[in-house]
């Protein structure tokens, strides 16, 4: 594949693999007491997706939507000031890491709710629609989300209205606790395309090519205005539902299959078969890692909100004592 | 002078709001001309003019229309979500209540969502126990919302023109027996700002708090109590949340009696609130305790004669007044 | 086909069209106020399907529900009591025919909320599933509901766990004033069943013996502990979405065609080919008749409700002033 | 003497029930051993006695969960619906509110809906704006529902045997924060009364009703208060609704105080009805004006420190009673 591409989605794979292990070491030092879903296996997919979309394209994600928003653009130094509740974070600290918001790189929600960004992204795609301003929605969410019904409510209006989305399904085979077999019966989420009669793409989200295919695929369908598009991406959810929870009940062979198909590897191994040396690749590592590090300083020293903050975004006039019974 | 009916009023305000910004859209079922422009009728008209990209007849999946509506309002849009009856907003109160509620105050302030979201209700026509349910009380406990709720038809074009003018959320209550309700036509652009209750008698005796179609029944009684030299005061509070503490505690202070009233289940009701924060600014100033009137602790039963022994009634309104003054003595 | 059971069919089938030519009269006449949900149209495909279930099999169904609660079983005197909000109607008046009731004969919900009779239904069917009584549940909305949410998550938990449940949608080709092309962009209902991995049958309604053994095929299916089907019996709603209520949003092709589809005179036709006279027939219109007008005669001469009811069935307990803040 | 947790408690309860009657049977996310006995790990230990057919792991389909419940309820089941967070019934109201609660009065009385809905919130863990509201004030609205919450690890074991054994819909609400709070073990097959509330501390000079979690800030406070000269009684409601109408009364009569303390937002919140009653029983009795205390008028923030700002805290209760004290002198 075209190795500016290439070069593209290996730095945002790796902006984001790099900012998920220090976010996990900040948990771990006790520096940072929050939940965080980490997104160990999940970074090449979103990556190759983002690489393929546009700067101004609309994205809606979840709670575990960190390595979304970074391969979105949302800058690391307000992304992670919002995780550790600072004043200069994206949301001011109010929305924290399941909601992290930042309309400029085209962030317009990330909920907490399991698949309700899903009717949220045909409110976005409709109003691009209306205003013909070409632009697409990316919603992102889960393997476990497909079974909710904003889902298929979602999908059936999208596909009624042939609105500019792609709903990016993330499978990772697992929804919390519970394996994908154990949730559905459908052989894989790509299938319930049909039932509205839309577009489907079914892709091994490990394979940076392959992948990288279907999200060009998936935006041109989009864009052109053929309609939605289900993107189903296989992934592994290498770690606990969210870090330092307990995953004693994934089974040891799926735990050696996820080894097995981990995307960082596979990825710095296409990296070198395009000639690019291993030192070109540590180098960029290392500055990536540096522009975390510079992002964790900033976090740190941010401020934290002032008490005042609970009166002002509520309603665009601030909240008075007495009219509110506040 | 010529006069509107509520369901001109709201079609009128709707209409001159779309005339005026093309990111006001509408979605709901049955709401296009293919449908013929709504089971109440409100949009009749609306399609023809500003076509079916923005008046969207929707499959019956209201989930999928709060959150359109949702997601149309954080780029700019002034959606109206229509939920042809109330208790339908039981299926899409993630969407209310999660997101379109809370996104300015988790994004910090980045985004908003100026929606408004028409729904129809109401006791004694016979639709049972769910298709009449009035759960006001439910989104006035959620910070971010707004509650709005006309008693004639020229507030309701007024109040409309301003929810959709509304840079938050609005819940735009209608009651089914109000549609046809007559008002001396107030003319184009007619606005009624938010958070302003209106005065709708004056009286020195006894206050009557109430929105929504109660308020004919509260005027209804203070004109039968004035034969009894009883003076009541009617309030139509006209915004539910927030609502207009200014207004109800001037016309308490006055009268130093207040009954409130409501159709929703008086336990854990909108009056609830009312009375506790009347007893809490007044304390001492009351000549009789606050009352209360709502509907009964049940479903709402279908067969007639049981559905008008659940809404409150005219007598028992007149009574708590007589009581109210009689309070003491 | 079997002749007691063609006969078995004509005679739900006639009674509930009787039935509800005679609802629609007494309302005309305005002896009768009240909100009715014609079934005309939908005679036949709920005759054929109760013919194939037993009686003490549950059923679920929506406020356009009278022909599935009579074709269950349902004592004609007491439902029209119900409709007309006496004492003496199944649930006392209180109901209504938008919630109709009758365990004892199997009618354990009717719904006025679209698509939220699903998921009660696989709450009836696993109960039978873990007390192993044999029942089957049958589940009866229209095509419109297969566009909410309560659907979707329904089917996947129903094929989840093998429920013996059948998902029966009439579908009338209406959703209130909304024709089905308007409301999804799936061709049929029954294609959505692929979504969950489950069994689906797909019929022509107003054909009495296609629709009989469609009917008779679900319920093997159910009850052999083969789990969930979903069976959708094309059929027309041959008058608005209630009686009285305009329906000029319909074009007159559709109703040219709804006509040439009328079930009522196939059936007629197809029972005298199995060598019914026309006099059998006529006479057993007659005694149906008979047993209507009693039934409205019980009904309105029963008494009213007492205001005292609306104190009971709230709780197991009565409501007791003061405790509620009644 | 030896102790248990609220976990614990609420395990035993079930398993109590469990072993008692098949027909009761525990629905929800995780919830089975292949998950690890639900997030919380309050079914632990249950599929391994009574397997994957009562204790059944669910999709996200929380609707399903709901409305299988209420099936299985009306053929006399008593079903447990686990509903991981409170605020995820927003997207399963219509089958609690719309039949759960109504099926009983809309069959008129043929059928009932013997349901206990079990789910868990709380603010203080930074779970931030869509994981930590407590709705009980709606639940508190609808006829047919009653609502429950243990502020220890005795009641909880108690009020859910209780629960169980009801013949209506249940609302347990369980805060997150008080898993591990620790009783003495109050024994095998212990039943505390749904309605009946608690005097959890008795005193002269002022009564601050409250549930669930701010029942520990209430005493903590109340402890504090003594050594000020001022008695403060501590009423833990534990039904929320119906709620025991005579306790509140009569302490409130007997100190002519009373604050009302709860952590769900303040406005419209249950504190409204409670006041409310107060007012309309005891009107002219009171010492001083009845005072309610709550969350903040706003989403809950994720920043701790605007989430310790937002909920409600010991000092502003402190600081209530002692002007409930000095009022008017
Ligand atoms: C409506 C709702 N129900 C339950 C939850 C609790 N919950 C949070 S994440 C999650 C699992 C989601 O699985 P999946 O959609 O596969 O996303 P993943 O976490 O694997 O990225 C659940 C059940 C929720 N947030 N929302
Ligand atoms: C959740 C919900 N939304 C909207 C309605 C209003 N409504 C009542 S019937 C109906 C149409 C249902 O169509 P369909 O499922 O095809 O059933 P049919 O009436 O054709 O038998 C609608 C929209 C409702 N009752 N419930
Ligand atoms: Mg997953
Ligand atoms: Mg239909």
């Amino acid at each position: 594949m075209d190795r500016d591409k290439l070069l593209d989605i290996y730095t945002r794979t790796m902006r984001i693999a790099r900012f998920d292990e220090q976010m996990r070491s900040v948990i771990m030092s006790g520096k940072l007491a929050t939940l965080y879903y980490t997104v160990r296996g999940q970074e090449l997919v979103t990556a190759a997706m983002m690489a393929a979309a546009n700067k101004d394209d609309y994205l809606v994600t979840t709670y575990r939507g960190q390595h979304d928003q970074i391969a979105k653009g949302v800058p690391l130094d307000l992304l992670i000031a919002e995780i550790a509740g600072r004043e200069t974070g994206t949301c001011k600290g109010k929305g924290g890491s399941m909601h992290i918001t930042h309309p400029a790189t085209g962030v317009m929600v990330t909920t907490g709710v399991v698949g309700s960004g899903l009717p949220i992204a045909n409110g976005l795609a409709l109003a691009s629609q209306n205003r013909k301003d070409g632009k697409i929605t990316i919603c992102c969410f889960g393997d476990g989300a497909t079974n909710i019904g904003a889902f298929h409510e979602s999908m059936n209006m999208a596909q009624l209205y042939g609105l500019p989305v792609i709903f990016f399904c993330q499978n990772n085979r697992y929804g919390e606790h519970t394996a994908f077999a154990d949730h559905t019966k459908v052989e894989n989420i790509a299938l319930r395309a049909a039932a509205y009669n839309m577009k489907a793409i079914h892709v091994d989200g490990n394979d940076t090519e392959a992948m990288y295919a279907a999200a060009v695929e998936a935006v041109e369908h989009a864009r052109s205005g053929k309609g939605p598009v289900l993107l189903e991406a296989m992934c592994y959810r290498m770690m606990g539902h969210f870090f330092g929870a307990d995953f004693s009940y994934m089974p040891p062979d799926h735990l050696a299959e996820m080894a097995a198909e981990d995307p960082l590897p596979k990825l710095r191994k296409l990296m070198l078969d395009h000639q690019f040396s291993e030192e070109e690749l540590d180098g960029m590592v290392a500055t990536l890692d540096k522009e975390i590090e510079d992002a964790m300083t900033f976090a740190f020293e941010s401020p934290f909100p002032s008490a005042a903050e609970l009166t002002v975004d509520v309603f665009e006039e601030k909240i008075v004592e007495g009219r509110y019974g506040a | 002078m010529s006069k509107i009916t509520m369901g001109q009023g709201l079609n009128r305000a709707i209409d001159e709001a779309m005339a005026e910004d093309e990111g006001v859209i509408l979605l709901g079922e049955d709401v296009a001309a293919k449908q013929g422009g709504g089971v109440f009728k409100i949009s009749a008209g609306l399609t023809e003019k500003y076509g079916e990209h923005r008046i969207r007849a929707t499959p019956i999946s209201e989930q999928a229309i709060m959150g359109a509506c949702v997601g149309a309002a954080l780029t700019g849009f002034r959606p109206i979500a229509e939920i042809m009856l109330m208790n339908f907003v039981t299926v899409c109160m993630d969407q209310i209540v999660n997101h379109a509620a809370k996104l300015r105050f988790m994004s910090g302030g980045q985004t908003n969502v100026p929606l408004v979201i028409r729904t129809t209700t109401g006791v004694g026509v016979g639709f049972g126990g769910q298709h009449s349910d009035m759960l006001e009380a439910w989104f006035a406990h959620v910070p971010g919302l707004k509650i709005v709720t006309p008693s004639n038809a020229a507030d309701a074009q007024g109040l409309m023109r301003a929810a959709i003018a509304c840079n938050d959320p609005v819940i735009f209550i209608e009651n089914i027996l109000c549609y046809g309700l007559q008002s001396d036509d107030p003319g184009a652009n007619h606005v009624v700002p938010l958070g302003k209750a209106a005065v709708t008698q004056e009286g020195r005796d006894v206050s009557i708090i109430t929105y929504g179609r109660t308020v004919l029944d509260a005027l209804e009684v203070a004109g039968q109590l004035k034969d009894e030299g009883i003076s009541a005061e009617v309030i139509d509070l006209r915004t539910i949340a927030p609502f207009d503490e200014e207004a109800v505690l001037a016309s308490v202070k006055k009268t130093g009696r207040a009954i409130v009233l409501h159709e929703a289940v008086k336990a854990f009701g909108t009056g609830a609130e009312i009375s506790a924060r009347i007893n809490e600014k007044l304390f001492g100033q009351l000549k009789a305790p606050v009352v209360r009137i709502g509907g009964a602790f049940s479903a709402v039963p279908m067969a007639n004669v049981l559905e008008q022994a659940w809404i409150p009634n005219k007598d028992e309104i007149k009574e708590a007044a007589r009581a109210a003054v009689k309070w003491g003595n």
